[in-house]
């Protein structure tokens, strides 16, 4: 049985690919993600897990980052806004935003997108009150939800 | 936002768990982290070495015991909860209140065990299993033993698993036909609760348990003792109800005084009462 | 925040108010306390980690002896600064003579500032509750002691 | 590509403008490809951490960064005592007493708020920093604390021994004779309190920079998410002893302002020093729980003593009100909230007889600073309350009384009693357009079926106004000495070699879109696409396309923004034909500028010159244009609007241009067991003249809306006596999410504004609709269970509980005095 360490070396696979590095125990995935990793797509927007800017997906699930420990990655997959359109051509969810006009600081969008793709990949046409309960964990200060609710239906109707 | 130094373990038994639990001094368990992660980005409490349950499978199943008890590992996740055909089968209150904490990304790593043992009076299960009767199985260096609701939870962030000890399951009666209602007000839709009140109502007795007005969950004795045998009508429940506030002493803060809490008290031990009644299968 | 009530104690006045006048008394019934050390008759400080459940809460605390009237009554302050917490506590302690022992008025006014305080008020209210019962069953353990079998 | 149909310069060829094209930010922005002020490092930069007060009011007895600067890995500290050598206090606007506060970028000797920044510490890493503040020793004498505005007037307890009162501003406009109204009224309606609360918009974005300091030039470059960089600068120049020029703003994508990012100099001069000092880059995020204890709240004010004179037929002839404004603990950029409100000061209605005694004072709370609908927002809030205190004591319907004293569309342009210009609106019929969305006429039917199920229904009309593009010389009105006035905004439009359009900004969208409306209203002007236009991302000084007010706030990008764009392009467009006109040897007024082409209008196919010929020529191949002829396709414009000047003697004057008309309208049910309010129809309608983009302007509302709906049920900043934020951070602070937002309907309405150059008035700060619409609604529930008045603005379930419990002891103490 390993004794407890104040840092620790990590296996994560992140979009796609194998990332090892040693972090500090204490470090929050978020940081290991902006930081270690400079994928700042993913945001920060409070300090007690309410707001929803970190959302990832750990192993296919949506994840707030900053409530996680990054050594708590371990082991596991994880996939951020930019492996969305990893190939350069956006989601068909992605391109609802803009047509839409579901975002405007978009500050909290990268978190909106993964909360909204992983319901999507679960139940691919929601009604209203089933979108407006998968994004209850996304905080946005700038669109009232209106846009961003009519995207997310638009893209499970295929609109 | 940022920790202080911490140690950290992932041990891959829970003899190993409780054994780095019981050798180091200042540790604490690590389950879905939705809580402990933000009293320490807080720094309002350190621990000193976490020991992260993560690969305990163990503890991550939904089972019967022998003798028909509901078995739920302390590793169980509230999106597990939600989807497990077990518990829609045995008590589905359980399922319909965990779809109520918080929002999808804490579901999907929030605990039952965390959720209980961090014992926080806003959180949605301590008075809900308390209502239901359920038992809570801790082991530690010295074996198992298995406690109620009234002796496992203690205060504020104090249960009855001590230093070196682990929670490792939670055992709820199945409802056999009994209804089962979960009422309270929230800040926001789906919020934390500003008072909460659980009830079953088996046969001709209810149990009542609230939540949000003490360090623990309060059972509501004296209306429980009136409605037993009764019709459950809405009159005979409000009745039952009158004088429940004045037997508390809740906190205030800026979400309401303590006088709001005694009357939301009352209001959410009725809402919670009809609803148990009319759920009852047998009648 | 104020929290005050009463508590029975099964040992006369002198052995109570020997106990919460003797600042190495007091000193070992708080909890989580690691160390302490007496500046002077009116002072002592303790290094303390209260067991706050989800991790202790290092403090130090500075002990000022306020007014005190024999046998009767004794106030004193207590200032902690920690990580996480700032507290400022004045204590009261109203002592009387009752039949079987000794019948003690208590009550804090506590201030509580800094990320503990920011937790949410509804958490810290029943906090404050837990620390003090802790403090007034040990004393109540301190107390029948001395007056049981004396040191 | 759509073909423009050639019309005069002066109007917009209807093409790009009006459409709600697909913004251009999007793109990067939904792929997380956005750089946000964090998202930026630098090679050796350190993070700053900012060691801050846990008491509202104390001494600062010592501060001992001794450990802090042992610990591995700690660069430097910077406290107080640095500051107040380094750096001089913050310019105050005020006169005196409030003029002669000292405002320095750290606490200096002592605290006045929870959370103030009493020492900074640099370290490797985030963790780092933040280790070592807990290492530095700070002792308080903590001091009696002032949380309250009335108390804090009677100065017992003074904040600012440098000013000796806690008064900042304090005075008295009176414009017609209210004295004879109130004498003449059939009614006066006497309301002895009415509080409007504090509360912030909280961006998600919490405030942060990376300074650099450049050794060699003396110069500062903040990578950083200030919202209005020219009146940063004024403030932080003169107190770091630098020419202004010396400061380089640089802001890529903001996550939301709202006002809430105008007062961040002071972190930026405490981060400006740690640069110079430790020689390296430097760099600080703000996380949520400081943003609330410390960074910038709504205005918080009270109102005494209102008389409202009415006459029999329901017309309001006047009112008069002693206002009291809490600004907390210093005036960043205030006392300018003590003058912005009198842009609006007769809200939607004709009375012509008020007096507003106004007064500002400080308190051990954070300082205030703008917030979506600054100042205006708590003043609407004030006659919307009056009005429907009027409706319901003297029994008159609020659709009717409205309709009544509502300026009238036939009385536009419309002076105000204090000489503001009210351009163009038709509030009557916006109102209609909101009561047709919410079926107004089917509201008793319901209110009798939410009854059966044991809840109380209520209606209620929020009218707004969004008075858009400030006029500084407002400033004077407070302090004559002040040498502000006017407004200014600038953006350079140039046509590159290759034919490419590229636009910079002086202001600093945060998420307006100003990418996308700049380049709709540069494509219309010089007849190409949107596409072919490039405006730069942010705000760069050394764009040198900024003026002294460059920002983004008070509602004033579609006038100063869009004009200085169109006034750029208009230059690069006539030189465009000039050039044209050479090279085709045809007379300028033949030519035409479309499709990404100049060309003879109908002439030949080959008479055409795409974009890049042009652009080529000129820089590259000019050697055959006469000497005389030197175009430059390239033009810097300054958009300056014209408001006269301001009278300081009478309080007159052109505040502000334009006024944006919104008029929500709600209907709520009460529990009146626990006092929750559910929103179960919601319209708001939207009037700003022209509208270039009319899906930007409805996500404005949106928007606005949201944070109305927030502020009326859950979002305030609640101090207990001892100065601490019970309401600290999202775990208390409860911000609306997509599950507590009722399905907004949206109406709009067109009513060009005659003064701005597109006809498009600035909106977005007219959601404060919102907060009266729902205390207007609550109040009306409540009619029906005792009948009390609502006086506060944000009502969550226990206030409403407790409205119900004791409608007396709850209601403001309304007296009618009849004749």
């Amino acid at each position: 049985m390993e004794a407890p360490t104040r840092s620790r070396a990590i296996s994560v696979e992140v979009n796609g690919e194998q990332i090892e590095m040693e972090v500090p125990a204490r470090r929050l995935l978020v940081h290991f993600i902006r930081d270690d990793l400079g994928l700042t797509g993913t945001h920060v927007g409070c300090d007690t897990g309410n707001c929803g800017a970190c959302t990832i997906h750990l192993d296919g699930e949506p994840v707030k980052s900053c409530m996680a420990l990054a050594v708590q990655a371990d082991g596991t997959k994880i996939r951020t806004v930019e492996a969305l359109a990893a190939d350069g051509e956006l989601t068909a969810l992605q391109q609802a935003f803009n047509a839409h006009h579901a975002l405007q600081c978009g500050y909290c969008t990268p978190g909106m997108l993964m909360s909204a793709t992983a319901l999507l990949e679960r139940n691919p046409r929601p009604t209203e009150d089933e979108v407006r309960y998968a994004l209850q964990g996304n905080i946005c200060r700038c669109t009232g939800y209106v846009n961003i609710v009519e995207a997310v239906m638009a893209t499970g109707s295929g609109a | 936002m940022l920790l202080r130094e911490v140690e950290y373990a992932r041990p891959a038994t829970v003899e190993d768990a409780v054994s780095l639990l019981a050798t180091h001094d200042g540790a604490r368990p690590l389950a879905g982290g939705q809580t402990l992660v933000n009293v320490m980005k807080a720094r309002a409490a350190a621990p000193d070495v976490l020991v992260d349950l993560a690969d305990l499978d163990e503890l991550r199943t939904i089972g019967f015991s022998s003798d028909g008890l509901l078995e739920i590992g302390a590793m169980v996740t509230y999106a597990q909860l939600m989807s497990s055909s077990e518990v829609d089968v045995a008590r589905p209150i359980l399922a319909e209140v965990a779809s109520t904490i918080a929002d999808v990304q804490v579901r999907n790593r929030g605990t039952v065990g965390g959720n209980v043992c961090v014992s926080d009076p806003t959180n949605h299960l301590p008075p809900l299993l308390a209502a239901l009767g359920a038992t809570f199985t801790i082991r530690g260096a010295a074996g198992e033993r298995t406690v109620s609701a009234d002796e496992f939870f203690l205060g504020v962030y104090m249960t009855a698993v001590g230093e070196g000890e682990l929670l490792t399951k939670v055992s709820v009666p199945p409802s056999s036909g009994a209804g089962d209602g979960f009422a309270g007000v929230t800040i926001g839709k789906h919020g934390t609760y500003i008072v909460d009140a659980a009830a079953t109502v088996a046969g001709d007795n209810v149990a009542i348990a609230l939540g949000c007005v003490a360090a623990a969950p309060v059972r509501a004795a004296a209306m429980e003792k009136r409605l037993a045998g009764s019709d459950f009508s809405e009159a005979t429940v409000r009745g039952a109800a009158e004088g429940l506030g004045e037997t508390l002493d809740p906190p205030s803060d800026v979400h309401g005084s303590a006088d709001y809490r005694r009357r939301l008290a009352e209001v959410s031990a009725v809402r919670a009462v009809l609803q148990a009644a009319g759920r009852r299968k047998e009648r | 925040m104020i929290v005050s009530g009463t508590k029975e104690l099964p040992a006369p006045r002198e052995t109570v108010w020997g106990v919460i006048n003797e600042p190495s008394e007091m000193a070992k019934l708080m909890p989580g306390v690691e160390s302490f050390e007496i500046t002077d008759e009116k002072h002592w400080t303790a290094k303390v980690k209260v067991p706050l459940g989800l991790g202790g809460l290092k403090m130090t605390m500075n002990f000022e002896k306020l007014e005190e009237r024999p046998l009767e009554f004794a106030s004193m302050r207590a200032k902690g600064q920690g990580v996480g917490a700032l507290m400022d506590m004045t204590t009261s302690f109203t002592l009387s003579e009752v039949e079987g022992g000794t019948s003690m008025v208590w009550e804090a006014d506590v201030k509580i500032a800094g990320p503990v305080g920011a937790m949410g008020q509804r958490v810290l209210q029943p906090i404050v509750n837990q620390q003090v019962s802790q403090v007034l069953a040990a004393l109540e353990e301190r107390v029948s002691a001395a007056a049981g079998g004396g040191e | 590509m759509s073909t423009v149909t050639e019309q005069p310069t002066t109007t917009l060829k209807k093409g790009y403008v009006g459409q709600s094209i697909p913004r251009k930010e999007d793109k990067r922005l939904v792929q997380g490809q956005g750089t946000f002020f964090d998202d930026v490092r630098r090679h050796g930069m350190g993070y700053v951490h900012f060691v801050r007060s846990p008491y509202a009011h104390a001494k600062i007895v010592s501060i001992d960064v001794s450990k802090a600067l042992e610990l591995e890995g700690v660069y430097g500290t910077i406290t107080g005592d640095e500051v107040a050598i380094h750096t001089d206090p913050f310019f105050e606007m005020s006169v005196e007493p409030g003029g002669n506060i000292k405002d320095y970028a750290l606490a200096v000797g002592r605290v006045r708020h929870m959370g103030e920044p009493v020492a900074a510490v640099c370290a490797a890493t985030r963790e780092l920093a933040r280790d070592a503040a807990d290492l530095i020793e700070v002792d308080y004498d903590p001091l009696p604390v002032l949380v309250d505005a009335e108390e804090s007037l009677k100065n017992e307890v003074v904040l600012h021994d440098d000013a000796g009162s806690n008064v900042v501003w304090s005075g008295v406009f009176d414009w017609g004779d209210v004295d004879q109204a109130l004498a003449d009224a059939d009614h006066v309606v006497k309301i002895d309190r009415l509080h409007f609360h504090r509360f912030s918009s909280t961006p998600l974005e919490c405030a942060g920079a990376l300074v650099e300091y450049d050794k060699g030039t003396g110069e500062w470059t903040l990578t950083c998410n200030h919202q209005m960089p020219g009146v940063g600068a004024i403030w932080m120049a003169p107190a770091l002893r630098t020419g202004i020029d010396k400061l380089r703003f640089v802001t890529h994508d903001i996550g939301g302002g709202f006002g809430n990012k105008i007062c961040l100099h002071p972190q930026y001069v405490v981060l400006c020093l740690m640069a110079r000092k430790l020689g390296r880059p430097v760099q600080w995020t703000e996380w949520r729980t400081d943003q609330h204890t410390a960074n910038a709240h709504g205005n918080e004010r009270t109102f005494f003593d209102v008389e409202v004179a009415v006459k029999a037929d329901g017309e309001m002839t006047g009112f008069k009100v002693r206002a009291l404004d809490d600004c907390g603990a210093f005036p960043r950029y205030e006392p300018l909230g003590c003058i912005i409100w009198a842009q609006v000061t007769p809200g939607l209605y004709g009375w012509r007889n008020i007096r507003v005694d106004f007064t500002q004072v400080c308190t051990n709370k954070s300082p205030v600073s703008p917030n979506r609908g600054y100042s205006r927002m708590q003043h609407l809030w004030l006659t919307e309350r009056i009005v429907d205190i009027v409706a319901t004591e003297l029994g008159l319907d609020p659709v009717e009384v409205r309709k009544r004293n509502y300026v009238k569309a036939e009385q536009m342009p419309y002076e105000t009693p204090n000489g503001c210009v009210y351009d163009s609106g038709d509030y009557a019929a916006a109102l209609d357009i909101a009561l047709d969305l919410i079926d107004y006429g089917s509201v008793e039917a319901r209110r009798s079926e939410a009854a059966s199920r044991g809840k109380l229904l209520g209606f209620g009309i929020g009218s707004t106004l969004d008075s858009g593009t400030n006029n500084f010389g407002q400033s004077t009105l407070l302090n004559p000495d002040l040498q502000f006035s006017g407004n200014n905004e600038a953006a350079s439009v140039k046509l590159d070699i290759f034919g490419e359009v590229v636009v910079t900004l002086g202001t600093v969208p945060q998420g307006q879109g100003h990418e996308t409306t700049a380049a709709q209203v540069v494509a219309d002007i010089l007849g190409c696409s949107p596409d072919q236009v490039n405006v730069r991302r942010g705000h760069d000084t050394w764009f040198n396309s900024h003026a002294g007010f460059s920002g983004t706030y008070a509602s004033q990008f579609a006038f100063t923004g869009l004009g200085a764009v169109k006034g750029a392009a208009e230059l690069v467009r006539e030189e465009m034909i000039q050039l044209a006109a050479a090279v085709l040897q045809a007379p300028p007024d033949v030519i035409e500028l479309a499709d990404g082409f100049a060309r003879i209008k109908d002439g030949p196919e080959e008479a055409a010159l795409p974009f890049m010929a042009l652009g080529a020529i000129i820089n590259a191949n000019n050697a055959f244009l006469p000497p005389e002829f030197n175009p430059t396709l390239n033009h810097r414009f300054v958009c300056r609007p014209y408001f006269g000047m301001v009278d300081t003697e009478k309080k007159t004057g052109q505040l502000t241009l334009t006024y944006a008309t919104q008029i929500h309208a709600a209907v709520v049910e009460v529990d009146p067991e626990t006092g929750e309010v559910e929103i179960v129809d919601y319209a708001a309608v939207d009037d700003c003249g022209v509208r270039i983009n009319p899906q930007i302007v409805e996500g404005q509302v949106h928007g606005a809306t949201a944070h109305a709906i927030g502020a009326a049920l859950s979002e305030d900043f609640v101090y207990d006596e001892e100065g601490t934020l019970l309401t600290a951070n999202f775990y208390d602070y409860h911000v609306p999410h997509a599950m507590d937002m009722p399905p907004l309907k949206t109406g709009a309405m067109e009513s060009p504004s005659p003064v701005a150059p597109l006809g498009a008035k600035g909106m977005g700060e007219g959601g404060g609709g919102g907060i009266h619409c729902i205390g207007a609604a609550i109040q009306d529930a409540l009619r029906a269970a005792g009948g009390a008045i609502v006086y506060t603005s944000c009502n969550p379930p226990h206030r409403v509980w407790s409205m119900l419990q004791d409608p007396e002891a709850n209601s403001a103490h309304v007296e009618v005095v009849s004749r």
